[in-house]
């Protein structure tokens, strides 16, 4: 356990972190503002994931596949809100549950109809293949540290696109008081809709940048949503704030955990029951974090204020 | 366009048959929906090309073919294999992929007094102690392969080694194997989480530790994840890497060029010579478009044993087909093949290389023969 | 300005409106008084369109009674001060202002802006960068008075616009919805101090479990000393 | 004496006040004698599927529709249960009635664990904290290698006494009869005393509080309840598959068990076992309807299951009981109608 | 002399800055009804809600009949004997009129945890439930969903279920509050058949009640006692003026 190898796995939970805060920043908002359990939020990152393979693939060109595929993620979320989520704001989370399910379902089999049952083949651009030395001896792949920045880059975008902008300060004061924002003239119905369209590309970028890196198949972003419920529980419901430390602590607890947890217990109990304890424990490290925090703080860490 | 093929050839084996003709009956399980529905495809087709090659008669009967699509569920696999034996009263099941599925349909099938035939799945279990007359295998036991794997890598000197599986039976079973005839410095054994997408903490792990080869299993799309992640790592440069059932028929496609110069162990390459491997190999490729995978091989020989069965005992008869099948020297993809004493077959194990074809598509070939007629270490503990 | 006809409404099976009727000509001041649980704030959600009206229409600026949303009232030219003053908590002091700035629908004289709100409003100048939670009630007063101007209503509604405060707060609102009155600003105002009220507003109406059970100018209210024991006070 | 007569009382009227649900119990009983004569052996085996999951689903029902909680995480106690039939084998333990005793006694105790920590929680944050339960026990059983790990552990049915389960029908009826001990037990506790007042939580706990009763009590028991049926249900589906593997505690079947109750109809006795039915002969018929109708895209039926889920909560409000309910209103007001 | 069914010793809260109970001490005799009147945000609701126990004092003890309660949870003080209603009509909606009695009577018995005989048919319970509801005329409308009720007839209820527990000291949260002019009537005529049975802390607005009904009026102002007399007192008190009416 060297420095080196600490810090090189400290980037790689950082950067596993802000893929998880691009996925969890659109549904906190979605389930804080809009009180709507949205399931299908992975399929956006699907959605994200194949429209920039596709484009890139049949331009050629990566950035082309980038670029287009964030209108995509943005039209597919305006779309789905008006056909059928905003039928879902008054409803129950259990009907909620449901319906997202069914979409969930519903988006895979059309990805699987439209484009075939294989997975895509999509590449990094030759301009970010290639490695950095983060420390000597320790080269990082480019295009790692250019998921990690233009991760940082949306959570800083979305923070001052939340804090210091006009429409932000709609959005934080229709989530602070809904009936009064709309009573000062602002059309909530649009603005919620625009929230989720913003979500969903932002989920759809995740996808984007993951595509290069793991397959890009039907049903890809379940596994990152049920992650990102974790990271938007244990920051508090509809704080986007609370989702980036979550995201960050939950990206490193994962990766740290996976790596250094079955030798850390090697080191305590004996070595059979550590290589079989070692890989179970940390596989559930995130849930186990999740039910502390929610047992002692049953509102996540960063509750909303209401 | 493939089942109206299946139906008119039946139709047509009806008009010209004379109306004693006997029908045989099989009922391939397999998985067709969801994420593994890929798997299960190449299966169909090959199964069905398989039968286009024999007329749609297999040992000179009327041949009906039932898919069924287990989900990758194993209590709908149970279920299934309950209604292919109770309703459709199939004489054979053949198909299943997923080990677990195979341990759910295991008893209800063997039990019934009819042929349960693997086209994949082959765990510990059913090929030791709880190993059933009524079973056979046409594909391998799970050790063979990783056996061969440390053999070559035992034979080639490598001096240190690291292992990467998936914390499940099949990657505990894998890494066993390995071991078995891998004798050198295993550095580490690292067991990722089942599904997981993201290996570079684990390479970055592995690139600490700098050994000389990693050999590793991770199958279906952890695979594909695992050699984009390893070659954008730039890990080749920091160890060799050896692979069971990662590259293969189904993530090449995904994977390309990257995976080229990879080397890794297999019953079947499509790259096999010998009559039926060839005609299969081009008759796939030109009907499907790209190679077949291993999968599709192994249901393929499937339908060649169940075929091979009828013809040379002349009865859909479980007895008499056991027997056939028992004995051995069936005619398939990887030539004739044996079969152990608990219905797992003897066979050859070879190297294969990741290449391109004249065509420039990415393929495999072989390099070398690691086994000759490798049995499996479990049949000694089967009895019947 | 705003004309309120028979409206009757309520929440769920509770009807608490029965039947009221109000009007707000162009530039007048005019109140609302009653004591709590009358209806008062009933009356201004059902102005604001938050609640359905089961009877009775209302016309704002001359427009066809329809059920519009709030947000379309709102832009149509009312600015809500309302009960509580739910100032949004969350935003700053300068976002709770800029955010809802709207142009002026029809103009009726010098436009307001942030530099005009805080002319009015020294004390908000200078906690501009301040969190709306973290003002105290005076200052939330006002902010919300602010805000309400910053979207140019036509015309405004204070809901409660003295509750819980200071006197001194106190005198200073009531001074500068004198201001406003002078300035042509159309009001509609709800509180519980009569004496300031009949000094500032032209008209008024008391409600008394949801009905208008007396209207008439400052004059006759003040001459009316009954009607402060029997409808507003102890 | 008189006791027993006011038992059979009691259970004569609470079967007449719950038809539905005992038709379809004795309609599950009468089902076998329809598969022997119409030589469909292999439906047997659905219906039992059913009855296991629809007895599962019953239990969640006790919760998510009487109780109000939204557990997002109970297939972890029916795969408790089914493991418990399992590891007690394991160790050679092959009595079927041990193997229950053990179910209930283990879901009993984890329901109690997991309720107690999870109900500190409410809204998304409940639904969460039930799944990251269920995740764990889902990864700690994949992670077990002595008993199989994520291939499962491959075992015998039960045996119980006398009952040889291996006679196809006397697992069906040791299921049937199951199904209607828990029947009976549900429609006794949501009737009782007990029951009411986990209702009256759901439907306003401040008010509970305010009659001097402490919500959160009932809300534990009767977590643990659901969780001792769905333990039971479990136990019972190792026998059938003769196998137990995690993937029977797949967050996917939680999510499965709510569908079947939302489907039929929450909080109701009925409900459950009636959205089972359908749910599951949708699952089996659905892939061959689109089959015969669009034979290219047979294997692509979910794209027509997700939006059939979709409909069920845009326009099947109270599920198929509240249809049902619908229709019967309509048609008493059409026979008033044509009345004299 | 009589002990005071229920005290307030020296009550303080605050959240975060704001002060909204401050010092406070008084005391409700037994039979009496006490009215709490007070300008919005004067800090009743927060009050009732620190002798209920949903909100913990920051300092401070609350007696009933001489025992301290403070530190109890909401279950254990109304099984001490505090009832109260709500701001907000808070009854069992999915219920019917006669359920809603039933699920207090069971609770009243302590036979909430029995899981074998049908509560809603059970006889002794049902007659329970009657009398319940015979207390504030319900009867009549025993089979109606409670979502069904007009809202002055939820009131109603709301005191019926909170008179079940038999509470020594009832804690009534603007009953008139959104009620219609003969529904404040008949609310009024109800509380004061239950003058002398149970001791009332009454908040309302509805002068014309509070007048009618209350034996001591207290003027709660900012968080703290401003007055506390007879009606006479109160409507005579200047400060009580200044404080409703304004004196800027």
């Amino acid at each position: 356990m060297t420095l080196t190898l600490i810090l090189e796995q400290t980037f790689n939970g950082l950067q596993a972190g802000v893929t998880l805060f691009l996925v969890a920043a659109g549904l906190t908002l979605i389930l804080g503002i809009m009180d709507v359990v949205f399931l299908a939020h992975g399929a956006q990152v699907m959605i994200g994931a194949y429209a920039a393979a596709a484009v890139a693939a049949a331009t050629g060109n990566f950035y082309i596949g980038l670029f287009l595929a964030i209108p995509v993620t943005f039209a597919s979320g305006y779309v789905l809100e008006f056909l059928l989520i905003r039928h879902l704001y008054r409803r129950d989370h259990m009907e909620q549950v449901l319906a997202t399910f069914g979409l969930i379902l519903f988006f895979n089999e059309l990805i699987r109809i439209g484009f075939g049952p294989a997975a895509l083949y999509s590449d990094l651009p030759r301009s970010l293949s290639g490695f950095v030395e983060i420390l000597p001896g320790a080269p990082y792949p480019i295009y790692r540290l250019w998921v990690i920045l233009v991760g940082l880059a949306c959570a800083i975008g979305i923070h001052i696109f939340v804090s210091r902008t006009r429409i932000g300060a709609m959005v934080r004061a229709g989530a602070n008081n809904p009936e009064m924002t709309a009573a000062l003239g602002i059309n909530i119905k649009i603005l919620f809709r625009f929230i989720f369209a913003v979500g969903a590309c932002f989920a759809g970028v995740a996808g984007m940048m993951l595509g290069p890196i793991t397959a890009v198949q039907p049903g890809m972003g379940e596994p990152l949503l049920i992650l990102s419920l974790v990271v938007i529980i244990i920051g508090g419901v509809g704080s986007v704030r609370g989702a980036f430390i979550a995201a960050i602590i939950v990206g490193l607890i994962d990766t740290l955990g996976r790596v250094f947890l079955p030798a850390m217990l090697r080191s305590v109990v004996d070595q059979a029951t550590a290589d079989g304890a070692g890989p179970a424990v940390a596989s559930m490290l995130v849930y186990i974090t999740m039910a502390v925090v929610l047992i002692f703080r049953p509102t996540g860490l960063f509750p909303a204020k209401g | 366009m493939k089942k109206a093929f299946t139906i008119a050839a039946l139709a047509a084996a009806i008009t010209l048959a004379p109306a004693h003709a006997e029908t045989v009956k099989i009922g391939y399980m397999t998985t067709l929906s969801g994420g593994a529905g890929i798997i299960g495809k190449q299966m169909q087709n090959a199964v069905e090309l398989a039968l286009e090659h024999k007329g749609g008669k297999l040992g000179g009967m009327d041949a009906d073919v039932v898919f069924v699509d287990d989900q990758r569920k194993p209590d709908v696999a149970k279920q299934l294999a309950n209604r292919l034996v109770k309703s459709d009263r199939v004489d054979v099941v053949a198909g299943i992929i997923w080990s677990n599925l195979l341990e759910a349909v295991h008893k209800p099938v063997t039990r019934s007094d009819i042929l349960l035939i693997s086209s994949n799945a082959g765990p510990s279990t059913v090929a030791g102690e709880g190993c059933h007359k009524n079973f056979f295998s046409m594909s391998w036991q799970n050790d063979q392969t990783p056996e061969a794997m440390g053999k070559h890598m035992q034979d080639a000197g490598i001096k240190s080694v690291y292992l990467m599986a998936p914390n499940y039976q099949a990657g505990k079973d894998m890494l066993s194997g390995f071991k078995r005839y891998y004798k050198g410095n295993v550095k580490a054994e690292v067991y990722t989480k089942l599904g997981q997408s993201d290996f570079q903490p684990e390479l970055s792990a592995l690139r600490a530790t700098a050994p000389e080869a990693t050999m590793v299993f991770q199958p279906g799309g952890m695979g594909i994840n695992f050699v984009k992640q390893w070659k954008q790592a730039g890990m080749d440069g920091v160890s060799k890497l050896y692979q069971v059932f990662t590259v293969d028929g189904v993530s090449l496609p995904a994977l390309k060029e990257s995976a080229l110069g990879i080397l890794g162990t297999q019953t079947w390459s499509p790259d096999l010579n010998n009559a039926i491997n060839n005609k299969f190999v081009a008759d796939y490729k030109a009907k499907f478009g790209g190679y077949p995978s291993f999968y599709a091989a192994q249901a393929y020989d499937t339908i060649l044993a169940i075929d091979h069965a009828i013809a040379k005992s002349g009865s859909k008869d479980t007895d008499k087909m056991r027997a056939v099948l028992a004995a051995g020297n069936i005619p398939t993809t990887r030539g004739l093949l044996k079969m152990n004493s608990n219905h797992f077959p003897i066979q050859n194990i070879y190297l294969r290389e990741t290449v391109k074809d004249a065509d420039g598509i990415v393929t495999t070939r072989v390099t070398e023969t690691v086994f000759t007629d490798h049995a499996d270490s479990y049949a000694a503990k089967c009895k019947f | 300005m705003l004309e309120l006809h028979e409206i009757e409404t309520g929440y769920g099976t509770g009807q608490v409106l029965f039947g009221v009727s109000l009007t707000v000509p162009p530039g007048a001041c005019v109140s609302l008084m009653g004591r709590n649980g009358m209806g008062k704030t009933t009356t201004v959600r059902a102005i604001m369109g938050q609640l359905p009206l089961s009877a009775g229409w209302i016309s704002r600026f001359g427009d066809n009674h329809g059920q519009r949303p709030s947000f379309e009232i709102a832009r149509a030219g009312i600015g809500l001060v309302p009960e509580g003053r739910q100032i949004f908590s969350n935003l700053t002091v300068r976002e709770n202002l800029k955010t809802f700035y709207r142009l002026p629908a029809g103009q009726t004289g010098e436009s307001w802006n942030l530099d005009r709100v805080l002319a009015l409003f020294p004390r908000l100048a200078e906690r501009l960068e301040h969190a709306g939670s973290h003002l105290s009630g005076g200052e939330q007063q006002m902010l919300a008075i602010g805000r309400a101007l910053m979207t140019n209503p036509k015309l405004l509604i204070l809901d409660e616009a003295t509750e819980g405060l200071a006197p001194i707060i106190r005198h200073q609102i009531w001074e500068c919805l004198n201001l406003l009155k002078q300035d042509g600003q159309s009001i509609l105002i709800i509180d519980k101090n009569v004496d300031a009220i009949a000094k500032l507003a032209d008209h008024h109406y008391i409600l008394d479990k949801g009905k208008v059970v007396w209207q008439g100018d400052s004059i006759s209210l003040m001459r009316t000393p009954d009607l402060k024991s029997r409808y507003l006070g102890v | 004496m008189s006791g027993i007569r006011n038992l059979i009382g009691l259970v004569y009227e609470g079967v007449k006040d719950n038809r539905l649900l005992w038709l379809l119990i004795i309609g599950f009983a009468l089902f076998p004698i329809i598969t022997h004569f119409a030589d469909l052996p292999f439906w047997n085996d659905v219906a039992m599927r059913i009855m296991l999951l629809g007895m599962a689903a019953m239990g969640l029902n006790l919760v998510l529709g009487y109780g109000g909680m939204v557990s997002f995480g109970h297939a972890a106690f029916i795969g408790i249960g089914a493991y418990c039939a399992g590891i007690s084998q394991f160790y050679g333990i092959t009595n079927g009635w041990v193997h229950l005793g053990f179910s209930i006694i283990t879901c009993g105790f984890a329901g109690l664990v997991i309720g107690y920590l999870a109900l500190r929680t409410s809204g998304i944050y409940f639904i969460m904290i039930t799944l990251a339960f269920a995740q764990m026990l889902f990864f700690l059983f994949v992670s077990l290698e002595a008993f199989g790990g994520d291939d499962g552990m491959s075992i015998d049915r039960a045996e119980f006494g006398f009952i040889d389960l291996y006679d196809p029908l006397r697992l069906y009826f040791l299921i049937w009869i199951a199904l209607v001990v828990v029947g009976m037990g549900l429609m006794f506790i949501v009737r009782s005393r007990f029951g009411v007042t986990l209702r009256a939580i759901k439907s306003n706990a401040s008010r509970v509080e305010a009659m001097g009763l402490s919500p959160l009590r009932f809300k534990i028991v009767g977590y643990v309840i659901s969780a001792v049926v769905c333990g039971i249900a479990g136990t019972l589906f190792a026998s059938w598959q003769e196998y137990v593997s995690p993937d029977i505690m797949h967050w996917t079947r939680s999510g499965e068990l709510m569908i079947i109750i939302i489907l039929g109809g929450l909080g109701t006795l009925a409900g459950p076992l009636l959205g089972a039915i359908v749910f599951l002969l949708l699952e089996e018929c659905l892939p061959l309807l689109l089959g015969a109708a669009a034979p290219a895209y047979a294997e692509n039926w979910m794209i027509l299951f997700g939006p059939f889920l979709i409909m069920v909560v845009m326009f099947g409000r109270g599920g198929l009981i509240g249809l049902l309910s619908q229709l019967q209103v309509r048609r008493n007001a059409r026979s008033d109608h044509r009345g004299p | 002399m009589d002990k005071s069914v229920l005290e307030l010793r020296n009550l303080c809260k605050s959240f975060g800055a704001l002060t909204v109970t401050n010092d406070l001490s008084f005391t409700v005799e037994p039979g009496e009804i006490h009215a709490l009147i007070g300008p919005n945000g004067a800090g009743k609701t927060t009050l009732i809600q620190q002798i209920y126990g949903a909100v913990q004092p920051d300092s401070g003890q609350v007696f009933l009949n001489g025992r301290e309660i403070t530190g109890l949870g909401v279950p254990e003080r109304v099984q001490a004997g505090i009832g109260r209603s709500f701001q907000i009509s808070n009854v069992l909606m999915d219920f019917t009129v006669l359920e809603n009695a039933i699920v207090a009577e069971q609770a009243r018995l302590g036979q909430s945890f029995r899981f074998l005989r049908p509560a809603f048919s059970d006889k002794s319970l049902k007659a329970g439930a009657s009398k319940i509801l015979s207390r504030v005329g319900l009867e009549d409308r025993a089979m109606q969903p409670a979502s069904d009720l007009a809202h002055g007839e939820r009131r109603m209820l709301e005191l019926a279920l909170a008179l079940a527990t038999a509470p020594k000291v009832l804690l009534l949260d603007e009953p008139m509050a959104g009620a219609g002019l003969e529904e404040s009537q008949r609310m009024t005529e109800i509380i004061d058949q239950l003058r002398g049975q149970v001791a009332i802390l009454l908040i309302e607005h509805d002068m014309d009640a509070v007048f009618r009904l209350a034996d001591r009026i207290t003027v709660l102002v900012e968080g703290a006692i401003i007055a506390t007399g007879t009606a006479d007192d109160i409507s005579n008190s200047s400060a009580v003026q200044a404080a409703y009416l304004g004196s800027a």
